[in-house]
């Protein structure tokens, strides 16, 4: 990839082959089959029959190796944002993080007295999407994964948008 | 040369398929067999109890929601009643009513999660996702009563937020008459699966002296034998009207107090509930459910403790008032909590495998173990 | 059944001085009892035949905050008072119930651990030290447990708790 | 075979060299398997799986990558193509770089053997079943050296318990075997496989060729070995009930946890390809191989040249049943659990298979 980036611009070929790259990257986004706190079940709930993440292509992965896309539902504590951050790292590039609800959005209803309780998981790693919502539904992480996947369509093989 | 045996350490969580959340179990192992389990809460502290201290009496509710998510009602229903008690104050019938009916459904979808999730971790996936879809029909009777799927705010110190929709009895009938047979399609599914019952029956055996001793409660104390549910031994609210059974376990396919048979109770349970509800609905009386609702909450000095059966047993709500608007202290005895407490007992001597069984029959809800 | 009054008097001439004295209020009175007796006290009230208090339903920690206040930018730091334990009981068998108290000086809070008498006052009083810092003698396993195992700012529930600006480095206040 | 000798004569003619004709020959018709069924079965088999599961579930599955979402796994293996390769520095580096191409290929090797059609089969060893049985033991070391090399407990303990669940599988699988052997003479699949020619009462199950009291007698003791063996086959590619060794909800993806990229697409392609090379042995010794259960269109037509390709139909369409069967199991059944996997075993299917064994031998005697 480096030695990519200092030799091209865009040209045609290359904006061919991100169509198809792009198009493969966003019809699989394998999720960390992780669940933090309520979003989770949202989260449960829209991979279940009624709203079935599945028609998107995303299926839970069990192991963070294998996945594309971390959501981040709920609240993240300062215990557990360690452990996030090396989720995080463990996924393999390129890698995508959707914020699930308010809480770690900005530490939702627990921003001003939550004395364990992270403001933002963006504080931690870098955000993609923000879901906002307490908890948002499952329309609204759809919605979520939907501008994600507009986000990676516009990504190109040399140069990374996040 | 002697041979140098280790035990090996095992850390499960907290991002684990299986731990329900963000439970961390350290697992003390020889070869694959458990020697001590060790479990770390604390990855879903949200101070909840802190939050309390620096709100108002009405505006805890919110965060009771947020402890117990797959109850919301049952926590809030508690809490309510137990400020009510420190207030002194009666309710219109109407509004008790209509509190048992979403206790109760909120108790199936509860279940139904628990029911769900334990079919995932012994590997069978589609009954988690029969049970989704049949919670969802629960969510939306509540989404049309007060406009959320999950967390409510609903039920208010003194009455509710809403009245009832004009669909919802004819709803919640229709719901009633077509749960009734997914129940017993939960059961030729999972309950009496030959692999289900090889997995589950005589595991994690709970004898009830342990489980009493260790403060055990909900469907784990019934699943061992003990016939006792607060909506009958420490009636509160309208429950003593109702007619309704309690199942305890009886080891039918394997020792009282196996992993089967908590699963069980909460399967028998849910029939149980619906006929609650079914009881409540043609009882229903008319009436104004915030009429009662104080326009101030000041409740005098004193301090509470108040218990509910909630879906995963005995929630307690210990509030201390010093006479101002917002709670001196309000300590939580949540279910999940003390429930946990127990797993090293159970799974001493079993496999890593069997303790997966073992977890998904306490049935924790992380935000109530850490809150 | 038993009543409070009846059973303070039971308690009373069992543990005499060790038994303070029995607060009235419309709900719930409580038994005043001695920090360092909690332990026995709880022992005879499980296995006495007539009474039989074999489930701990709830133990409780609790800043009393009635010390003296000395508000440094905004956050009271308080001096002396006590915190306190509330032990809520019940038999199963009986279907009385009773609430214990025991108060202990905040600036060395110190109480007997009941958590051999019943297993679930364990989880209880490891969270109560943990948010309150009141340290349970005898306990087995007395460590934090809501809280990283590693933090050092202090007590959160107390009421004179101060956050701090960061924990391993990341921002805690919003 | 057909094949094969078309290919050395056109390159021998255009070469005029024996040498280099039978190498392209037998290149191109070794890597044909791989390429006309091999990787497009399991692209279709994911995608399978996923449809299949998604309908049981009351759901859809797949729906926006074209039409059914039929392109979904040709983007996921994309997109797996581009993933990072991560090899963590405590990994034991050629080991763990090895070990998918060592499962993948073990899995790939299965294939060389079986009788896709009469024209066609990869190479017509005399010891096909066993060659087969033998390059499956292949897919253990892969698996080992995968959980070893991971320097991860849970890689550690799938690797072991599949390397346990696999040898012990293959016993009643070869004895299972062992009685077809020594009803039909022979270990030649092609062979195994004409016998059965005709229609599907002159298949194995149902005792094989020939109108005789041996071969009634043969009819329960085949459905016996048949069910041993289906069992037994689930066990050795991990599906479930069986699929502890990979427990999601308790090893998280077992000996596969710690690859990511095409490293983990190669183990997962050979699992499917697994489960189509095991539904297809059982499918040519108990259910006729490509024979045609109902006689074939191409000599009612008289048009000879149609046979191979109806054979090599029904021989995929055998193999796709007994997979579809393998799914419906895995979104049935819960899993077992180690020591109840390898009792089962032990202590059931392997006694059974003697027994099974010693009876068919009987009446083969008599």
């Amino acid at each position: 990839m480096s030695y990519l980036d200092t030799q091209f611009d865009d040209n045609i070929i290359i904006a061919k082959v991100d169509d198809l790259f792009n198009w493969a990257r966003l019809s699989s986004l394998w999720q960390v089959g992780f669940g933090l706190a309520c979003c989770a079940i949202e989260m449960m709930a829209t991979s279940a029959s009624h709203y079935d993440f599945d028609r998107f292509g995303v299926i839970p992965r069990p192991s963070p190796r294998q996945s594309d896309i971390i959501i981040i539902s709920g609240t993240v504590t300062l215990k557990m944002a360690l452990r996030v951050k090396r989720l995080y790292e463990q996924m393999p590039d390129p890698k995508y993080v959707i914020s699930m609800g308010s809480c770690s959005n900005c530490g939702g209803p627990y921003w001003e007295h939550g004395y364990h309780v992270l403001k933002g998981v963006d504080r931690v790693i870098p955000v993609d999407v923000y879901v906002p919502g307490c908890p948002p539904r499952p329309e609204a992480l759809l919605e979520g994964l939907m501008k994600l996947q507009e986000k990676v369509r516009n990504e190109s093989v040399i140069k990374k948008s996040a | 040369m002697a041979i140098k045996t280790e035990e090996m350490v095992l850390n499960m969580g907290p991002q684990h398929p299986s731990t329900h959340g963000v439970l961390r179990l350290e697992l003390v192992l020889e070869g694959e067999i458990i020697q001590k389990v060790i479990p770390h809460i604390g990855y879903l502290h949200r101070c909840f109890e802190k939050h309390c201290e620096a709100m108002t009496y009405p505006q805890v509710i919110p965060y009771t929601d947020r402890m117990d998510y797959l109850a919301a009602m049952g926590n809030e229903f508690g809490y309510a009643i137990t400020v009510e008690k420190l207030l002194g104050i009666q309710l219109p019938e109407r509004v008790e009513y209509i509190r048992v009916i979403m206790g109760e459904l909120q108790r199936i979808a509860s279940h139904l999660v628990a029911i769900g999730t334990y079919g995932a971790d012994i590997g069978a996936m589609t009954p988690f996702l029969f049970a989704f879809r049949d919670r969802e029909v629960i969510l939306n009777l509540f989404e049309i009563t007060c406009g959320a799927r999950m967390l409510y705010n609903y039920i208010w110190v003194g009455g509710l937020s809403h009245d009832l929709h004009p669909d919802f009895v004819r709803l919640t009938r229709e719901f009633i008459k077509y749960f009734r047979p997914k129940i017993v399609e939960m059961n030729e599914l999972l309950s009496t699966n030959r692999i289900f019952i090889e997995r589950t029956a005589n595991v994690g055996v709970l004898p009830l002296e342990t489980a009493i001793n260790f403060g055990i409660t909900g469907p784990m104390l019934r699943g061992s034998g003990f016939k006792w549910d607060l909506r009958r031994d420490d009636t509160y609210s309208v429950y003593n009207k109702f007619d309704f059974d309690i199942p305890v376990g009886e080891g039918k396919v394997g020792t009282v107090g196996d992993c089967w048979d908590r699963y069980y109770v909460r399967i028998l349970e849910m029939g149980e509930s619906l006929k609650i509800i079914e009881q409540a609905l043609d009882q229903l009386p008319e009436g104004d459910v915030t009429s009662a609702i104080p326009k101030r909450i000041k409740p005098p000095v004193g301090s509470v403790y108040k218990r509910v059966e909630n879906p995963r047993g005995e929630l307690g709500y210990f509030i201390i008032s010093n006479g101002t608007t917002s709670p001196f202290r309000v300590k939580v005895r949540a279910p999940s909590f003390v429930n946990l407490g127990i797993m090293d007992v159970l799974c001493k001597n079993h496999m890593v495998a069997d303790v997966i069984a073992i977890l998904g029959s306490v049935d924790i809800v992380l935000g109530e173990v850490d809150r | 059944m038993k009543s409070e009054e009846e059973l303070f008097n039971i308690l009373k001439t069992k543990f005499n001085e060790n038994v303070i004295k029995l607060v009235k209020q419309p709900i719930d009175p409580f038994i005043i009892c001695d920090p360092l007796m909690i332990n026995e006290i709880s022992l005879y009230l499980l296995s006495n035949e007539e009474l039989l208090f074999d489930n701990l339903m709830n133990l409780s920690g609790v800043d009393d905050a009635n010390g003296k206040s000395t508000p440094i930018e905004g956050i009271a730091t308080i001096e002396g008072g006590t915190l306190s334990v509330y032990y809520h009981l019940e038999s199963t068998k009986f279907r009385h119930k009773v609430v214990l108290k025991v108060c202990t000086p905040r600036e060395k809070p110190e109480v007997a651990s009941v958590a051999l008498v019943w297993r679930s006052a364990d989880w209880h009083e490891r969270e109560a030290y943990d948010l309150l810092g009141i340290k349970f003698l005898n306990h087995p396993d007395l460590r934090r447990i809501l809280m990283p195992y590693d933090w050092e700012a202090g007590y959160p529930l107390r009421k004179d708790y101060a956050n701090p600006e960061f924990y391993h480095g990341m921002k805690v206040p919003y | 075979m057909i094949i094969y000798d078309f290919l050395y004569k056109f390159v021998f003619n255009i070469t005029q060299s024996a040498a280099i004709g039978d190498i392209t020959a037998m290149i191109i018709s070794g890597a044909l398997p791989l390429l006309i069924l091999v990787l497009p079965f399991t692209l279709v088999a994911v995608w399978l799986e996923r449809k299949v599961s998604a309908h049981m579930q009351d759901r859809l599955g797949p729906m926006r990558t074209g039409s059914h979402g039929w392109l979904q796994t040709v983007a996921d293996l994309i997109k797996l193509l581009q993933k990072e390769d991560i090899v963590a520095s405590d990994n034991d580096r050629p080991l763990f770089n090895l070990a998918p191409i060592l499962v993948f290929a073990g899995s790939y090797l299965v294939f060389a053997a079986l009788p896709f059609s009469s024209a066609y089969i990869g190479s017509n060893i005399d010891l096909g079943i066993i060659f087969i049985i033998a390059a499956s033991g292949f897919v253990v070391a892969g698996i080992l050296m995968a959980g070893w090399s991971s320097n991860n407990k849970y890689s550690l303990l799938g690797a072991m318990r599949s390397a346990a669940q696999i040898i012990s599988y293959e016993i009643p699988t070869i004895l299972v075997i062992l009685t077809i052997i020594m009803i039909t003479g022979t270990t030649n699949l092609r062979t195994l496989s004409e016998m059965q020619t005709g229609h599907f009462w002159n298949w194995m199950i149902f005792g094989g060729a020939g109108l005789s009291l041996s071969k009634f007698l043969f009819i329960p003791f085949m459905l016996i070995g048949f069910v041993i063996l289906y069992i037994s086959t689930l066990a050795e590619v991990n599906r479930t009930p069986f699929d502890i060794p990979e427990a999601e909800s308790e090893l998280v993806s077992g000996y596969h946890t710690e690859y990511s990229g095409m490293k983990f697409a190669m183990f997962f392609l050979a699992e499917y390809a697994n489960m189509f090379a095991v539904s297809a042995i059982v499918s040519a010794i108990f259910f006729g191989g490509y024979q045609s259960p109902i006689g074939y269109l191409g000599n009612t037509l008289g048009l000879p040249w149609m046979i191979p390709i109806e054979q090599f139909l029904w021989f995929a369409s055998k193999g796709v049943f007994f997979v579809l069967v393998q799914m419906w199991l895995r979104w049935t059944l819960p899993r077992l659990r180690v020591d109840q996997l390898m009792a089962l075993c032990w202590k059931y299917l392997i006694p059974i298979a003697f027994v099974n064994l010693i009876i068919v031998g009987l009446i083969t005697v008599l």
